[in-house]
């Protein structure tokens, strides 16, 4: 069970969120191309390593926010808000490195 | 000695001899002490074969004293049925148990299937591969079936009580041995929070039997002082008869919770879920046995189990045993034996070269050693009678004894660990896999971490079998799988360990391999001339032990286990007769009286002819406001926001992204900048979440904010030719009449009684309907009103399902009925919105693809059933010999006011072919329907409208 | 499905002869040769798919210089992991088409591979809690009739006489549901072994323990595959590699739309025969059923986010628990022993991808999801066609990549809508 | 109005108050707790009206003085240029103050939340998951919480409640043998 750390409320269970899939995915305009809007429907990152994803703290706050987390160890590196780019896991600073043993 | 326990040691142990406990074996009745278990119990009273093993029949006895018991897996009833395949070891003796034997026939001393072990040869590992292929295997499969399993489930109801309970600690001890006990010592002396927890009865682990002491004090002595202290601690929570079963990601453990259980109809078993900040196992380690002939006889136990039962139950294994070992912690074991009163005639260790000592100690005690020996094969045919074995200097010998204590030594008990993600690494100086790294907050002590010894303390040998036939050496005594088994999957390329594991079954059984793996893949590495590291393990998962589904699932049952809402006048319904039943989490009335039938069509007659009352209040309602509302809305609806006025309502429909129709609704335009969105009832949170999750995630820029209401809201929906009459007598009701409240008009007020209301003029029945709200702790107050007042003009109360009816009756979409998971807008008759809208809105852009543009797509249409019985399901086919389906029938009603059976289908080229004829297929049967306009009463709408 | 001629050599004579002997006489299930350094064929994964596309190849197509490239051991994947529901009650004709081919593929295959499958059509039978859910039921029934495969609508009583322990007054009430009795279960090892062995025989290579980590492609076409064995040249490589599609596709410069989700199963203590069929439940979200051993095979709801770490998590366990019991409420006093679970590659619409790729000569056979074990006697020969003759085989020409462009989806989903 | 009672925690409803539920943009969080003086992150505050954070942009005011269109108003005068909705939600929730020995370990068996004294001290408030279903806790003092859920959950939450205190009672007379 993950237990995810709500940028608002603190660290909660998995059962209190819902999955929202990658993160950082743009949006094309209507204009875009048969192409260009079935790889904005379907085609994910599904990377074996850290994700970039969002979750909603739907049973508590209401809100949503990104989390970094390696889907192979299903450690949290990192949880960060909706407004805020995908970030540099290397360069900041404020990733936790959780349990890293 | 007494009498009725002949194997119980006069003195010592922890049982407590002022308090007799009877119980019966096979029907016959024995005596026992309280601080027993099941097992030492029946070995206490010289019981030998408790079972017959699972493939084979052979007769089997209680082989440990611990969770990784292979063998006394019995049927036992403590006042809560006959509970299969319950560890005798784990089981406490409680007053009138009941147990069994359960894979014998026609008993446990003489059973037929023994036969299957004097066929041997012809069951070797996997044979069920190479036969049974003809004629095919559900010829043979129910033969098969009867004789797998290892009991059967229990009859008459579960009177346990399951629960959850969910905790925090700092740090969570697992195991309650020296190592536990010190670990949790430690952190309680920081100050730390903690949780040790033992699936034993008592705590203390190997303290509780192993006389060796530690620091200087006798076992005993530390073990009395720890718990002192840690019971004084107030910080400190000690559990027992609760074993941690499962590690999952980020330090969730959970825990089976006996300590209440077996107790009738007042057992209580609880599953524990603990968020640990740290963890620190002390599972202690599990003794090994070795392989040599015959080594599943009963009287044959692993040496540590032996000394358990002499010191903590005070019961001998065996009067006259010889000792099989490959290691130095075994002397200590088999000499500490001696001491508690089991006679040990000789010691046959496997090693070449032992230290004198060791030999001195047990010569001294008049114990025969046999350096350099190899075990052939146990002699006896119901119970071990005597060993025979090469001595070093290659005779044999026959050593005649009434049980074989074995001990390949340790194996650390890493489940937990490796559950946790933690890899393992083989230590060749101990044979035996440890710990080595983690990436959760753990530890690993004693035992567990392979600490039980110093290497030069210990010497062990790497396991092998014996020189002797290998199809009657056990590996794994569950699975009854031997060292043939291992060598037979070697040859036929099996070698890979998970390989090896599935084809023989090792270590698949109930008992996960407790003491069998290690043999295994000993024998494994032995036979492709590998190590045990380059073999690797197998994988281990959860649960540790195993666990009650009925634990596992809590009191998460009956009422409990989807919850469900009831309506605000939920009461008044009840009065009213409604049947209810469970529509998107709400339980609703379905119709009112005894007959469903009936009562949905006089329903709808009296709706379509006086009013009805119906109960609305499950719509969802959200409320969307802000100077970007508008904006918003235009994104989410198909439908062209802007234009709305405020006090109107519009009639709207969702997409998702790839445009499938996901709801659809009324939004009323509140003021300017407020909006009121209703939704379906089964859609209510979904929709509000998916508002929420567009307006964070993709539109933040956009000044809206969102509230879900619903739930402050009864919503009584009067609909009919009487239902303006009815409502408008309702002091303090706004004007109903046509002019200054149309058709889609909104308004709020206040009652006279100081209610506020909302209502708005929406009709999904095709009467002239109105939705008033009211707060919900008034719903059932005016239902009762409302009912009051329009009775005398022929107001009923209307189900659920007759609504459902009305709305077919005008084509009203059904979103999740009539439509599918492909059903886009168009299909719906959209056609004509989508091309007016000018604005983006989600799920606009597939609209455009050549699929969703395609003309043959499953079209919604309504049809009148011509000849034949049509049910929702059925399905409009062309062809004859071979059929094909042209969409389905996704609503049906038998029209009491048209007086014929219509429908709404999804049909391909649907909109093109109103008139045609079409067949209709359902269960073999056929039917026909004619096509028509989805609109079959009032097409005009005057009713609604006027 | 012709047979293969060096497949002989179980039976019950050969049994006894070999008891005789001691069983020293059986040969390799399958050799292990050393990887060579080139092939016609290269097929990354010896899953079921992998394993029966090369089976397929060199029975059907003559190509046999063909080397199945396994990273773990031959079967480590979902298919040595599934819970075997083996069915063809699909609702879409291109599904049931295809799924059918695949289920009578099935009730020949342990004659035809000389390897008992232990295929057990005890049926499988679907479970309707409301009024409203048996019409959703009647028009998945009539689908699969008409798909001219079995399918039978069942009244609560018909269910209470083929499954005695079922609560039909539970929380979700029974209020009826339909069987396929040609649906039921195999045994998931024995599937991949036997067409192991079968493909072994015809002259496949199968590379266990060695891991493929990139394409060489040129002028936008394969040529070979780096593995940790080192280069290797191939004239036509196919994707068999379940959960893992996105990163090996990655590796050749292909998004697609999968996710990887770890599902779970779990299986209680064994016990004597007491469920028939297996009953799955789509709005509950739990299927169970009892294998010949006597264990009852659970499973239900994937976790929810994406997953590499092939275990299963508690929220989805418990879940699936507290379904069962509350279905059979008998159950509750046995025990569970264990619970794993396998990566499943998850598919917009839940069907599979199979066909031709953008890069020539590359093909994919992924997107099983939670249900591509029953697939893989189909998927085996649909694929090995499309492999040899670089053209889709007809029963898969709408699984390909395309349909998510043009947005031709076949959602099952839709109609079925439980992990099985 | 005592709900129910077992030996180890007492069930009472909570009557006579009104509940607001305001919601604000988010970015104009801070400034809007300025203004009403509301209960910071987790916070549960106040005399009358007290405020309960719900989440970094909504709060409940409850108040057993004034009306919810008192509430609303007082809102809407003070929040004057900040995009706010506040709606009466008085009728939507029902509130129990769940209070005794056995009160902190009714909550664990729903919900994950550390309901500790020393984690979730008076004055804490958490939206969470009780018994599958969404709820409000309060810790007001000392083994006494306030847990507010959806009221058409009344019937459900109540029975809920008993049946798993009745069960811990079940399970420690069962240890005390
Ligand atoms: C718990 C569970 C229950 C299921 N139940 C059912 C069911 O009841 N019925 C049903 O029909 N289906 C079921 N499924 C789905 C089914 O198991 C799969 O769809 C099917 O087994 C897929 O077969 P495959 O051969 O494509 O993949 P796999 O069997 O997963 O084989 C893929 C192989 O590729 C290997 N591989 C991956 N990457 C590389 C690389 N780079 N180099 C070399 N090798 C690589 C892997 O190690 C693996 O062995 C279930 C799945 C799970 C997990
Ligand atoms: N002679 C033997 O058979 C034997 C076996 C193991 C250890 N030892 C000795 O004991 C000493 C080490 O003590 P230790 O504390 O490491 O081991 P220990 O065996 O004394 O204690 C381990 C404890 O953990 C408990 N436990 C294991 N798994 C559990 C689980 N999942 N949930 C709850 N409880 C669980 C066991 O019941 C046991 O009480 C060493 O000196 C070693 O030589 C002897
Ligand atoms: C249908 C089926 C039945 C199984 N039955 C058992 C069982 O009786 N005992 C057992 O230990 N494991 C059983 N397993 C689980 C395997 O041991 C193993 O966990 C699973 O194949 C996944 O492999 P892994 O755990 O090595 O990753 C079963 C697996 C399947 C697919
Ligand atoms: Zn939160």
């Amino acid at each position: 069970m993950l237990r995810i750390d709500c940028p608002y409320c603190g660290t909660r269970d998995e059962a209190e969120f819902t999955f929202g899939g990658e993160s950082h995915v743009e949006r094309p305009g209507p204009e875009a191309g048969d192409p260009e809007w079935a790889d904005y429907l379907f085609n994910r990152d599904n990377p074996k390593g850290v994700h970039f994803e969002h979750w909603c703290h739907a049973f508590g706050c209401g809100q949503w926010f990104n989390v970094a987390r390696d889907t192979l160890t299903h450690e949290i590196h990192l949880v960060y808000k909706m407004d805020e780019g995908r970030p540099d896991l290397e360069t900041r600073e404020d990733t936790e490195r959780r349990h890293s043993a | 000695m007494n009498a009725g326990q002949p194997f119980r040691r006069a003195d010592g142990g922890r049982i407590d001899r002022s308090t007799l406990v009877m119980f019966t074996f096979n029907g016959r009745s024995y005596e026992g002490h309280a601080g027993d278990t099941l097992a030492s119990a029946l070995l206490a009273n010289g019981i030998r074969t408790v079972t017959r093993s699972f493939k084979f029949h052979r007769p089997r006895g209680i082989f440990s004293a611990g969770f990784e018991e292979p063998n006394g897996l019995l049927g036992v009833d403590v006042g809560s049925g006959m509970i299969p395949i319950t560890c005798a070891t784990l089981m406490p003796l409680i007053a009138g148990l009941r147990a069994e034997t359960q894979n014998s026939f026609p008993s446990v001393k003489f059973d037929f299937g023994r036969i299957f072990d004097y066929t041997r040869l012809l069951w070797p590992a996997g044979f069920y591969n190479k036969i049974f292929k003809w004629p095919n295997w559900r010829t043979f499969e129910w033969a098969i079936r009867r004789t797998a399993g290892l009991g059967a489930l229990p009859k008459g109801a579960d009177n346990s009580r399951y629960r959850h309970l969910n905790t925090h600690c700092d740090v969570l001890v697992v195991g309650a041995g020296s190592a536990g006990l010190n670990a949790a010592l430690e952190a309680a002396r920081r100050g730390e929070d903690v949780l040790l927890v033992e699936q034993d009865i008592e705590a203390g682990g190997s303290l509780l039997f192993d006389p060796t002491g530690i620091k200087g004090q006798a076992p005993g002595e530390f073990l009395d002082a720890a718990l002192k202290e840690l019971r004084a601690a107030p910080s400190v929570r000690i559990m027992l008869q609760s074993t941690v079963v499962g590690y999952y990601d980020h330090n969730v453990l959970t825990i089976h919770d006996r300590s209440a259980a077996y107790r009738g109809d007042a057992s209580v078993e609880t599953y524990w879920k603990v968020r640990a900040g740290r963890v620190v196992l002390a599972t202690g380690a599990i003794e090994q046995p070795l392989m040599f002939g015959n080594n599943d006889l009963p009287g044959i136990m692993l040496a540590g189990a032996m000394l358990q039962y002499a010191n903590r139950y005070a019961v001998l294994a065996g009067r006259r045993i010889a000792a099989v070992i490959n290691n130095d912690l075994a002397w200590r074991t088999v000499i500490a034996l001696q001491d508690s009163g089991v006679e040990v005639a000789s010691i046959v260790d496997v090693r070449g070269k032992i230290s004198a000592d060791l030999v001195a100690a047990a010569e001294a005690r008049g114990i025969d050693c046999h350096v350099g020996a190899t075990p052939l094969k146990a002699r006896g045919s119901r119970t071990v009678r005597a060993l025979r074995v090469a001595t070093s200097d290659g005779k044999t010998e026959l050593v005649q004894c009434d049980g074989i204590a074995v001990s390949g030594g340790l194996n650390p008990t890493v489940h937990l660990f490796s559950q946790a993600g933690g890899k393992l690494r083989y230590d060749e100086s101990r044979a035996c896999f440890v710990p080595d790294h983690c990436a959760q907050a753990l530890d690993v002590v004693g035992a567990a971490k392979g600490d039980f010894v110093m290497p030069e303390n210990y010497r062990i040998l790497p396991r092998t079998f014996a020189p002797v036939d290998t199809t009657t050496q056990w590996v794994d005594y569950v699975h009854d799988v031997t060292v043939s088994d291992l060598e037979l999957s070697v040859r036929e390329n099996f070698v890979s360990v998970e390989h090896m594991k599935r084809y023989t079954t090792t270590g698949m059984a109930v008992d996960q391999g407790k003491t069998s793996n290690l043999n295994a893949l000993s024998v494994l590495a032995r036979l492709t001339d590998q190590l045990p590291g380059q073999v690797g393990t197998t994988t281990f998962r959860p649960q540790f032990m195993p666990v009650t589904l009925g634990a596992v699932a809590g009191n998460r049952r009956g009422e409990f286990y989807a919850p469900a809402r009831q309506l605000p006048a939920h009461n008044w319904h009840v009065q009213q007769g409604a049947v209810f039943d469970e529509y998107g989490g709400w339980k609703r009335p379905a119709f009112y009286g005894a007959d469903r039938r009936a009562s949905i069509r006089e329903e709808v007659l009296k709706m379509r002819q006086a009013a009805g009352l119906f109960d609305g209040s499950p719509l969802g309602k959200i409320e969307v406001k802000g100077p970007d509302a508008a904006e918003f809305l235009s994104m989410m609806y198909v439908n062209t926001v802007h234009t709305l006025e405020a006090g109107k309502a519009r009639y709207g429909l969702m997409l998702n992204e790839n445009g499938v129709v996901m709801d659809d609704g009324v939004f009323v335009r509140l003021a300017g900048d407020h909006f009121l969105v209703n939704t379906t009832s089964g859609a209510a949170t979904r929709i509000a979440m998916w508002l929420e999750e567009w307006r964070q995630c993709e539109f933040p820029r956009l000044q809206v904010i969102t509230n879900e209401v619903a739930a402050q809201w009864a919503v009584a929906t009067v609909a009919g030719p009487q239902a303006r009459g009815i409502l408008q007598s309702l002091p303090g009701m706004v004007d109903l009449d046509n002019e200054s409240f149309p058709h889609m008009s909104f308004a709020s007020g206040c009652f006279e009684d100081d209610v506020p209301f909302r209502i708005q003029r929406v009709s999904y029945s095709g009467e002239c309907s109105f939705e008033l709200s009211v707060p919900s702790n008034h719903g059932e107050e005016y239902f009762q009103r409302i009912m009051d007042i329009g009775e005398p003009n022929g107001l009923a109360p209307i189900g659920i399902e007759a609504i459902l009816a009305l709305r077919i009756e005008k084509g009203f979409l059904h979103v999740g009925v009539d439509t599918d998971g492909m059903t886009n807008a168009l299909d719906v008759g959209f056609g004509g919105i989508v091309a007016n809208k000018k604005t983006d809105f989600v799920g606009a852009r597939s609209l455009q693809r050549a699929e969703d543009q395609r003309t043959d797509r499953r079209r919604l249409i309504g049809f009148e059933v011509e000849n034949g019985t049509v049910l929702a399901g059925a399905h409009f086919v062309s062809g004859k010999r071979i059929r094909r389906s042209e969409g389905f029938v996704t609503s049906v009603f038998e029209s009491p006011v048209l007086g014929k059976t219509i429908g709404l289908g999804l049909l391909e080229r649907g909109f093109d072919r109103k008139g045609e004829t079409i067949e209709v297929f359902d269960d073999d049967r056929l039917a026909t329907a004619r096509v028509v306009n989805p609109c079959f009463y009032d097409p005009d709408g005057e009713r609604m409208r006027g | 499905m012709g047979h293969t001629p060096k497949l002989r050599g179980y039976s019950f004579l050969s049994l006894a002869k070999n008891a005789l002997a001691g069983h020293r006489r059986w040969p390799v299930a399958w050799r292990s040769p050393e990887l060579r350094k080139n092939y016609d064929v290269v097929i990354i994964g010896a899953g079921g798919h992998g394993l029966a596309i090369a089976y397929h190849l060199a029975l059907d197509h003559g190509i046999s210089d063909v080397a199945v490239i396994e990273k773990g051991y031959l079967g480590s994947g979902n298919s040595g992991r599934n819970t075997q529901v083996t069915r063809s009650n699909y609702f879409w004709p291109q599904s049931a088409r295809f799924f059918d081919h695949s289920l009578k593929l099935y009730e020949g295959l342990s004659q035809a591979l000389n390897f008992n499958v232990m295929l057990s059509q005890r049926g499988i039978l679907t479970l309707a809690h409301s009024h409203h859910e048996l019409e959703g039921m009647r028009r998945w029934a009539n689908a699969i009739r008409i798909n001219g495969i079995d399918s039978e609508v069942l009244s609560p009583m018909d269910i209470k006489r083929i499954e005695p322990l079922l609560n039909l007054d539970s929380c979700y009430p029974i209020h009826g549901g339909f069987i396929q009795w040609r649906g039921g279960i195999s045994r998931h090892d024995a599937v991949v072994w036997a067409y192991a062995r079968a493909a072994s025989a015809l002259g496949v290579d199968i590379i266990q323990q060695c891991e493929v980590k990139g394409f060489n492609i040129s002028d936008g076409r394969v040529i070979g595959v780096e593995t940790t064995h080192g280069q290797v040249a191939a004239d036509r490589v196919c994707m068999a590699v379940a959960g893992h599609t996105s990163v090996l596709a990655g590796k050749a410069g292909l998004r697609v739309p999968i996710t990887s989700q770890a599902l779970q199963a779990m299986v209680s203590e064994p016990v004597k025969p007491c469920l028939r069929t297996t009953i799955l439940s789509p709005s509950i979200h739990v299927y169970a059923g009892q294998s010949d051993r006597g264990e009852i095979v659970i499973g239900g709801c994937a976790d929810i986010y994406n997953s590499y770490a092939q275990r299963g998590g508690l929220p989805a366990m418990e879940e699936n628990i507290a379904a069962l019991v509350e279905l059979y409420p008998s159950l509750s006093r046995l025990r569970l022993t264990r619970q794993w679970a396998g990566i499943v590659d998850i598919t917009p619409d839940t069907t599979p991808i199979m066909g031709k790729t953008p890069v020539r000569n590359l093909y994919i056979s992924g997107g099983w999801g939670t249900g591509g074990y029953k697939a893989i006697p189909a998927g085996g020969d649909t694929m090995a066609y499309t492999i040899a003759n670089d053209d889709p085989h007809p029963l898969i020409a709408d699984f390909g990549l395309e349909r998510f462009v043009s947005g031709a989806m076949i959602d099952e989903a839709a109609a079925s809508g439980v992990a099985h | 109005m005592v709900e129910q009672a077992s030996r180890d925690v007492t069930i009472e409803l909570i009557e006579d108050r009104t509940i607001v539920m305001l919601k604000v943009a988010l970015g104009a969080a801070d400034k809007t707790v300025r203004r009403l003086a509301l209960a910071g992150p987790s916070q549960a505050v106040g005399g009358d009206p007290r405020s309960l954070w719900r989440g970094p942009d909504s709060w409940f005011l409850m108040s057993s003085k004034y009306s919810g269109a008192v509430l609303i108003k007082d809102c809407e005068r003070k929040l004057d240029g900040i995009l706010h909705n506040a709606v009466d939600y008085s009728a939507a929730l029902i509130g129990f103050s769940l209070s005794g020995p056995g009160a902190e370990e009714l909550l664990a068996s729903g919900s994950g939340v550390d309901f500790r004294f020393e984690r979730f001290p008076p004055g804490s408030c958490c939206r969470t998951q009780l018994a599958q279903i969404g709820a409000t806790i309060v810790a007001a003092a000392k083994d006494r919480f306030e847990v507010f859920v959806e009221s058409g959950f009344r019937r459900y939450i109540l029975d809920w409640m008993n049946d798993t205190s009745n069960i811990a009672v079940l399970a420690s007379t069962a240890q005390e043998h």
